[in-house]
Formats: structure tokens, C-alpha cells, sequence
């Protein structure tokens, strides 16, 4: 059981002028319960990427396998590989249509052939998870708050219980405490068993969260692993677009001068190892 | 309280519901087991002509259903549309009180303007085939519109009240 | 090409009237056919892109061509079971499809040396005399303009949205006509919000930028109407009557 | 009225039509010519609000702004207030009109009914300054996020305003577009350009002098970048700090770098390390 994406490449407009490579030989693999982090500049393939892994879009070359399932246009899984990822885009709020939040929930069930019934259970489960009344359920999607709507939008895919949860730029938009929110939601569904694969171009914002994180940059694989894994690697030359969190590019910049301190990016950790270096200086 | 002058409101709504039957025009839906195409174009403009009266309907119709002619690479159709389209959102916008009827109304515009025009433009003889195809897609049409405007009309109704 | 646009969509206009008016005779074909050739030469464009640019509609011309072939009346000519093919619509047929394909032929033509933005430029100053009667030229002209610039956006997020709702299990593919229809509820409902939101920002944002109307408005690029449109106008003007004139006096 | 002051709020409040709460209320600022101003808040802390009021796009529905000593509620000067206070949106693809670069930078400047020689050198001018020039006659759409959002820039220059105010401008770019925006607004600003900017994103505070913290759409802090980067202004409102601010705190604290240091990472450890050296 994981979701495994084999040395993939991906070419918009094949055999046209217009040809561009957007991914190329990218590998990793995604167990229930781990959360992985894609990180990469804007137009380094992350967003090809993620729509892969629910086919909606397939490789030119290589191979996505979710729980042993091999992805190609119009494979008979196809519908119920969908199920299993659910694809969360950017804004999720702009694809809301239905008259009521319940209809709006009911959307993905209804697709999937879920009975009512064993729906019903489903919502009450998301809502629960995501803090929700049970009363917003006859109100009309597009009278909440902005907060509201999104959260009304990751439950709609949510609701489907997929093992794995793929999300592009989740945080876009959400002032400091609403990201904060979603990433603790992410981290219950992570503890749960889902496989989670947040999308981001804001490095500082995974790295406490994630367990494993891949670094794009233009359509190649740049780093995989753990994240001091791939703070180490990054650390002599950073991927293009990435801006790595002050305190660590503290660090690396004291290391350049010659201190002895970790490559950290927790504050704490900082501080004593600079004090640790002050008083042996003096 | 807002400062607003010029109109600029009436221009950007214009311009982008013409945008939207553009763009819906450009969506072909393919009938299963048949090798026609019908568009979305039809229904978007039935929607706006229903939700926001006849002054946008002719607008949308007209210029969007243009500019999509033009876009896909049939210039010389381009007035024609012009003509009909617009006329089509007109009439639908004017008698929206009862949308069924405003509907038909704005189809039987449609099928009777392309009619006209295939007579000219290609020889009576063509027109008859013109006008099935037409009466088709103007069902489409009248049915899309008549199924998405309740869900259409609740979202956008706080943008309408402005 | 480099004509003031105005110049061009009326001279259009009349070639497209004049071919409809001549219809009767063969010979005002060749008259269009050498000025295709030579507006060709004129403008720069290369006569196999022209060409090539009508390939879409080809197919139509071909179906007018056969259609009117079978459904006329006349000395007949071949008859394979019930359909025939006679002598008077073979002839028919092909002027119709003849003069369908050279209606087509101006209007890409036209379309190919002009710009979407001086063609709206150009109907904007053309409508503008009639403005004092309520037509108004202006917004008419910055609604083409909006409208053009966003349409790219919006096949963009019209994708986006198919997608996201094919994540849900949407089905968009499969299924009768109705199920397909019904199926594009969710992809109709977000994209007329967004176009909406679109509209009430962009508003705001074009006041912010002084905008208020075409009152005081002033072009970066005004259309300067020199005389070579004068006359090039005349030219295709005449080419036009002499065409209709030659077509009534052979018939 | 002094020369030099460009905004002039008194006791502001706006509510919306149709709802009984206002979005912002009992607002008394002062901004002068050459401050950059940053304002920080919540979603829903009424910045949006306030921006639009700036240039006179919402009129106060109690209390008055004055615009270079112009009061915004008098229909006769909006006009000239917009020309002399531009803004820069969130979302890049809802302010651009036009399909062709330079046709959307000379759209301000055609609504001022300028001649036509005037249009071109504005727009070649704010094209220069933004960096776009090589796009001139590019298609719109065709621009990365970033760009567009200098094009917008360049579209408001083109107005050659007095003061630029940007509404959450760097929020949907990635750190590479906010960084080229950020580039331009840093060489106007020093070149005397007034700057508002509205913002929830805490680091670009150091950008500013001056700092006004909305919550609730009140007035909660408003003040010199100094007063907010010592104290726990920021925390105690219930806005995120950058690790750096509490880094630089901690830092100076126990005397390791110098008062003048920015907290940014870069001049932090250069400080430090010429501290420990010595």
C-alpha cells in the first residue's frame, strides 16, 4: 500500500512548438499516515505533478501506482484511483456550486456510487473533524464567511475518506491563524492514516510538519528525504525560487563564516548553539 | 458611499459575460453515438439574458457569440452571429418574467436568424439541414439554462443586488 | 496592413456585398480571385496561409457544393437510385460554393491583417457619429477589448474547474445527453461566480485608474485616416461595381 | 494643513450597505509624503477597506479623509485624488484590461485624455522603471505572476502618482515575484515615492518606518518601525512574528549584535560574526 511515482516525465503540447517539458524523471513514494511535502518554484512542474496523482492528467513517460493500481487514460480504476486521492486545488472554494452545504458534500459521494446512508455517517465524520456545525448543512455555500468556505471545500473532498490527500498551496490566501488551523487538521488526518502530499512554494511553512519533502526545480527531482536530510543538501546551493526561514539562513551563513553551529531552523536550537560558541570564543 | 462614475461597472460586466459565452461556445460537448458537437454557448447566454435583463443579454450574445466565431476561425460568421445572438439575448432578457417563454422565444430567434443566414449564405437548398442542426442546439440550450439558472441565480444574486 | 482599420472593415464590407450581389455569371471570380492575389502581394501575407486559414471551412463549402448539387431540378446528368445530379444544380453548386468560399476568403483576409484591437478600435470610431442617438461606441469598443483580454483567462480557469470537479468523481464524459448536460452544472455554477467577482474587481480597479467613461478619453495610438486609405477605398470600391457591373451586363 | 502630509484620516468609519456592522471604525491616522506605511491585520481586520478609502474609492460613511488636504467626499476632487493615490490590487488578472502589454500601462494615462506623445513616454517610462520593457507589446496573459503584478505596478505609475497604495499586492505571488515587486517599490520609495502597503505578511514590515496594526477593524498600533520590533507590539495583538524579530530580540538581549541591525538574517549574522571575531 503507497502511492509511487516512478522516474515520471511530463511534455505539454508534444510534438507541437509550442512543446515544453514540465517534469522530467521525477521519482518518490508516499505511505499512508506520512505527510509529504512538495516544494518547488512557481513553473517547476508541482502543480503537473499533483494532478497526476489522481490522473487527471498521465505521464509521457514513467508511472504513478496508487496501492498497486497503474495510471493510464481510461484504465477501468480510473474512477476509483480517484477516490483514493483526493485532489485538493488552489482556492478549492472557486469550485463550490451546490444550493446547500449538504448537496455540496453529497457531491463527491454521489459520484463514487456511496450509498446515502453510509454518506450521511461520512459528513457527520467531516464535520466533526473539521469543527463544523451540523446546522450549516441546509445553509447556502456561498453565504459563509471566506474561512467557512474553505473549510466547506476541503471537506467536500475529504468526505470520501481517501487514503491519500494531495493539496495545492492549501494555505493560499488564509491569514496566519487559519493556516495554522489547516495544518493541525492535516496533522489529525496524517495521525489517522492518510497519506498526505501538501504542495507549497513556502518552505519555512513544512518544514516542522512534513516527514519526508521532495524539492523541485525546473521539472527535476533537486532533493528527497527527510527535512534535515534535505536542508544539508540544500545548503550550498539553494534550489531556485526557494527562500529558505531566517533562522536557518542564519545558520548557514554563520557556518560560512566558520561557527560551529547546527544547521537548525528552530530558534531555540540557535540561540544556544551561538551562545555555545560565544563563550568558548571568549 | 461608493464613488462611482463612469459606468465602469455596466463595461466590466458587459465584457465578461461576453467573455463567458466565448468561452462556453468553445466547450464542445459530443452526443454520444452521433458525430455532432453541441456547445455550451446557447445556455450561458439564456442564463445572463434571464438573470440580468435585456440590455446584457443582447451584449453577451452579440459580441461574445462574435468574438468566439472569430476566435475558431469563422470570421465571415462573425456579423451574423452578431445580429442574431444579440437579438436572441435581447428578446430573452425582455420577456424573462416567464423564463420558459423568454426561452422559446430567444430559440426560436436563434434557429430562424441561422436559417435565414444559411439561406443566404449557402443556397436555400442547405437551409433546411441548417435548421435541424439548429433546432437541436437551441434544445440543448433552453435546457441547460432552464436546469443551471436556479443553482446559478442563489451565488450571484448579492453581485446583482449592487 | 498597415491601413487605418476603419478602411478596412469597410472595404470588406463592400467586397462581401459585391460578391453577393454578383452571383449570376463566371466572371467576376476571376476579378476576385486576381484581387486576392494582389492584396496578397500588397499586405504581405503569404497566399498559402490565406489559403491554409480556410481549411476549417472547407469542409462546409464542399457540403453547400453537394448539397445544392443534389436538390435541384433540371436536365439530368447522373442518377445512381434515387438521387440525381443535374445539369442546373451542378452549376448551382458550384457557385454557390464558390461564392461562399470567397466570402470566406475576404473575411480571414481581413482578419489576418488586422489586429482584434484596431478591429475595435475601428468600430468604435465608425459607430461614434451615431452616438447622438444613443449608440454607445465607446463602452462598446472597451467591452470587445475586456472581453478579448480575458477570455484566455477564462478557458484557463474553465479547465481548472473541469478538473477539480473530475477529482470529485465528476463524470463529463460518459453517459446520455441529459446525464452530460447535467453534468456541467458544476462546472457552469463556479465559473459565472468567479466571472462576477471578476467583474466587481476589475470595475473597481479601472476607477482606481481614473476610468469614467469615454468622456475625455485620449488614445495612445489614435487612428489617423491618411489618404492612401482614401484611396484604397475608392479602388476596392470600383473593383467592387465594376465586378457587379460586368456580372449584370454578361447575364 | 501642512505641506507635507498626505493623508489626513479623522475619526474614519465605513460600513458596507446592508450590514450593521462597520468594517472599520474610529480610524485617526496621519501618513506624510515619503513615509512607507505598512498596515498588518487579520482576514476580515477592514485593510481592504481602508486602502479603497485612500483614493477615495468608498467615501467614509462617518468622518472625513483628507487627501492632500483634500477632502475625499467632495465629487469635484476624486478624480484628481485617484491621479495622485494609485493602487495595486491582490489578484493581478482582475486589474488588467488589456490584452497587449503597453496598451494596458497606457490605459490610466488615455483616461486623463493626455496627447498621445505624452501616453508613449509614461508608458515607456513605467515600463522602464518596473523592468518590463522587453514585454512592451506582449500578450497579457502570457506574463508570469510576478509580472503581471509589476505591469500593474507600471500601469499606476504611468499615472505618476504622488503615493502608491497596494492591497495584499504580494500575496498571491511566490517569493520570487515578491521579490521583483518588492525591488521596484524599495528604488521608488528611495527615490521619495510614498508607499501604503497592506499586507498580512509580517516580514515585509521592514520595508516600512512607520507600522499601523488593524484588528477588528479598529486602529489598534500605530507607530515607527522601532517601537514595534523592540516591544512585543506585534504578539500582543495576536499577529504573527517572524522568527527573525524574536531572534533579533533575543540576540540584542544578551548583547551579541549591535541596536542598528535589522532583523534580517543576512546583517544579523554578518553583526555577529564581527562581533564574536573582535
Amino acid at each position: 500500500m503507497s502511492l509511487e511515482v516512478c522516474s515520471v516525465s511530463f511534455i505539454y503540447h508534444k510534438d507541437t512548438p509550442l512543446e515544453t517539458k514540465s517534469l522530467s524523471d521525477v521519482s518518490f513514494r508516499v505511505e499512508p499516515g506520512e505527510w509529504v511535502a512538495v516544494v518547488g518554484h512557481t513553473g517547476s512542474g508541482k502543480t503537473t505533478l499533483a494532478q497526476m496523482l489522481n490522473g487527471l492528467i498521465f505521464p509521457s513517460s514513467g508511472e504513478v501506482i496508487v496501492d498497486g493500481l497503474k495510471l493510464y487514460p481510461k484504465a477501468p480504476h480510473l474512477k476509483s484511483v480517484r477516490r483514493k486521492v483526493g485532489l485538493v486545488f488552489q482556492y478549492p472554494e472557486h469550485q463550490l456550486f451546490a444550493e446547500t452545504v449538504l448537496e455540496e458534500l453529497m457531491y463527491a459521494p454521489r459520484n463514487f456510487a456511496i450509498p446515502e446512508d453510509e454518506a450521511m455517517e461520512k459528513i457527520k465524520r467531516v464535520l466533526k473533524a473539521f469543527e463544523l456545525d451540523e446546522g450549516i448543512l441546509s445553509k447556502n455555500p456561498f453565504e459563509l464567511s471566506g474561512g467557512q468556505k474553505r473549510k466547506v471545500a476541503l471537506a467536500s473532498i475529504v468526505v470520501t475518506e481517501p487514503h491519500y490527500l494531495v493539496l495545492d498551496e492549501p494555505t493560499a490566501g488564509l491569514d496566519w491563524k487559519g493556516q495554522e488551523a489547516l495544518l493541525s487538521m492535516l496533522r489529525t488526518f496524517r495521525d489517522n492514516g492518510t497519506g498526505v502530499i501538501q504542495i507549497t512554494h513556502d518552505i519555512e511553512m513544512v518544514l516542522d510538519h512534513c516527514d519526508r519533502l521532495l524539492v523541485l526545480e525546473e521539472g527535476r527531482r533537486r532533493s528527497w528525504g527527510p527535512p534535515a536530510h534535505v536542508v544539508e543538501e540544500l545548503a550550498d546551493h539553494p534550489a531556485k525560487g526557494l527562500v529558505l526561514p531566517d533562522v536557518l539562513e542564519m545558520a548557514l551563513r554563520l557556518r560560512r563564516a566558520g561557527l560551529n553551529v547546527s544547521l537548525t531552523w528552530s530558534e531555540e536550537r540557535l540561540i544556544r548553539d551561538i551562545e555555545k560558541e560565544v563563550s568558548s570564543c571568549l | 458611499m461608493s464613488a462611482s462614475q463612469g459606468g465602469a461597472k455596466e463595461v466590466t460586466l458587459g465584457a465578461l459575460f461576453a467573455a463567458i459565452v466565448a468561452v462556453a461556445t468553445m466547450i464542445h460537448i459530443p452526443v454520444p453515438g452521433y458525430r455532432v458537437y453541441f456547445n455550451l454557448g446557447e445556455g450561458v447566454i439564456y442564463c445572463i439574458a434571464l438573470l440580468m435583463g435585456p440590455k446584457y443579454g443582447a451584449i453577451c450574445g452579440g459580441i461574445g457569440g462574435a468574438m468566439a466565431d472569430v476566435v475558431l476561425g469563422y470570421p465571415l460568421w462573425a456579423p451574423f452571429t452578431f445580429v442574431i445572438k444579440g437579438a436572441e439575448g435581447l428578446l430573452a432578457g425582455r420577456f424573462r418574467q416567464k423564463r420558459k417563454q423568454a426561452v422559446l422565444i430567444g430559440a426560436c430567434v436563434m434557429v430562424a436568424g441561422y436559417t435565414l443566414a444559411a439561406g443566404l449564405l449557402y443556397g436555400w437548398k442547405v437551409a433546411p439541414i441548417e435548421l435541424l442542426t439548429d433546432l437541436a442546439q437551441a434544445g440543448v440550450g433552453a435546457a441547460i439554462a432552464l436546469v443551471a439558472l436556479p443553482y446559478i441565480e442563489r451565488p450571484v444574486r448579492r453581485f446583482i443586488g449592487k | 496592413h498597415s491601413l487605418d482599420p476603419r478602411c478596412k472593415i469597410l472595404g470588406t464590407m463592400a467586397l462581401i456585398t459585391s460578391v453577393f450581389l454578383a452571383n449570376a455569371s463566371p466572371w467576376p471570380y476571376l476579378v476576385w480571385s486576381a484581387l486576392v492575389v494582389f492584396l496578397c502581394i500588397l499586405s504581405g501575407l503569404s497566399l498559402k496561409n490565406v489559403l491554409a486559414s480556410t481549411r476549417p471551412a472547407l469542409l462546409l463549402v464542399l457540403f453547400t457544393v453537394i448539397v445544392n448539387m443534389f436538390f435541384a431540378e433540371g436536365e439530368e446528368l447522373i442518377r445512381i437510385s434515387f438521387i440525381s445530379i443535374t445539369r442546373e444544380g451542378l452549376l448551382t453548386g458550384i457557385k454557390m460554393g464558390l461564392r461562399l468560399y470567397f466570402l470566406i476568403l475576404f473575411a480571414n483576409m481581413t482578419m489576418m491583417t488586422t489586429s482584434p484591437l484596431e478591429l475595435s478600435d475601428g468600430i468604435e470610431s465608425l459607430l461614434s457619429p451615431f452616438r447622438r442617438f444613443g449608440v454607445p461606441a465607446h463602452e462598446f469598443a472597451m467591452m470587445m477589448t475586456i472581453a478579448l483580454r480575458f477570455i484566455p483567462t477564462l478557458l484557463e480557469e474553465t479547465d481548472r474547474i473541469m478538473k477539480a470537479q473530475l477529482a470529485r468523481g465528476a463524470d463529463l464524459d460518459s453517459g446520455g445527453i441529459a446525464k452530460r448536460l447535467k453534468a456541467f452544472i458544476p462546472v457552469l455554477v463556479p465559473l459565472f461566480v468567479i466571472v462576477f467577482q471578476r467583474a466587481d474587481e476589475l470595475a473597481v480597479a479601472m476607477e482606481a485608474r481614473c476610468y469614467r467613461g469615454g468622456i475625455g478619453r485620449s488614445r495612445m495610438k489614435p487612428l489617423h485616416w491618411a489618404s492612401r486609405d482614401s484611396f484604397s477605398l475608392v479602388v476596392v470600391s470600383m473593383i467592387c461595381i465594376g465586378g457587379v457591373v460586368l456580372d449584370r451586363w454578361i447575364s | 494643513m501642512a505641506e507635507d502630509r498626505i493623508f489626513s484620516l479623522r475619526d474614519i468609519a465605513f460600513c458596507y450597505p446592508g450590514n450593521d456592522e462597520p468594517a472599520i471604525s474610529g480610524i485617526t491616522m496621519d501618513i506624510n509624503v515619503g513615509w512607507w506605511v505598512t498596515i498588518v491585520g487579520d482576514n476580515g481586520s477592514g485593510k481592504s477597506t481602508l486602502a479603497k478609502i485612500l483614493n477615495a474609492l468608498l467615501i467614509p460613511t462617518r468622518g472625513v479623509c483628507y487627501v492632500l488636504g483634500r477632502d475625499t467626499r467632495d465629487p469635484a476632487v476624486q478624480w484628481d485624488i485617484r491621479k495622485d493615490v494609485c493602487m495595486v490590487f491582490q489578484n493581478p488578472e482582475n486589474q488588467i484590461v488589456a490584452s497587449v502589454v503597453e496598451e494596458e500601462v497606457a490605459f490610466g494615462p488615455e483616461n486623463l485624455g493626455l496627447p498621445s506623445e505624452d501616453i508613449t513616454m509614461r508608458v515607456r517610462w513605467a515600463l522602464g522603471v518596473t523592468g518590463l520593457s522587453e514585454f512592451a507589446k506582449k500578450p497579457t496573459y502570457a506574463l508570469s505572476g510576478g509580472q503581471k503584478q509589476r505591469l500593474a505596478l507600471a500601469g499606476a505609475l504611468a499615472m505618476r502618482p504622488k503615493c502608491i497604495v497596494l492591497d495584499e499586492a504580494t500575496s498571491m505571488l511566490d517569493p520570487e515575484g515578491r521579490r521583483e515587486l518588492t525591488g521596484v517599490l524599495k528604488r521608488l520609495h528611495e527615490e521619495g515615492m510614498t508607499v501604503v502597503s497592506i499586507t498580512h505578511r509580517t516580514e515585509e514590515l521592514l520595508l516600512s518606518d512607520h507600522v499601523a496594526v488593524l484588528s477588528r477593524g479598529k486602529l489598534a498600533f500605530y507607530g515607527d518601525l522601532n517601537e514595534v520590533l523592540s516591544g512585543s507590539t506585534l504578539s500582543k495583538l495576536g499577529i504573527r512574528e517572524p522568527s527573525s524579530f524574536r531572534l533579533w530580540r533575543e540576540l540584542k538581549g544578551r548583547g551579541l549584535i549591535d541596536d542598528r541591525v535589522l532583523p534580517r538574517a543576512e546583517d544579523m549574522a554578518e553583526n555577529l560574526v564581527e562581533k564574536i571575531c573582535l
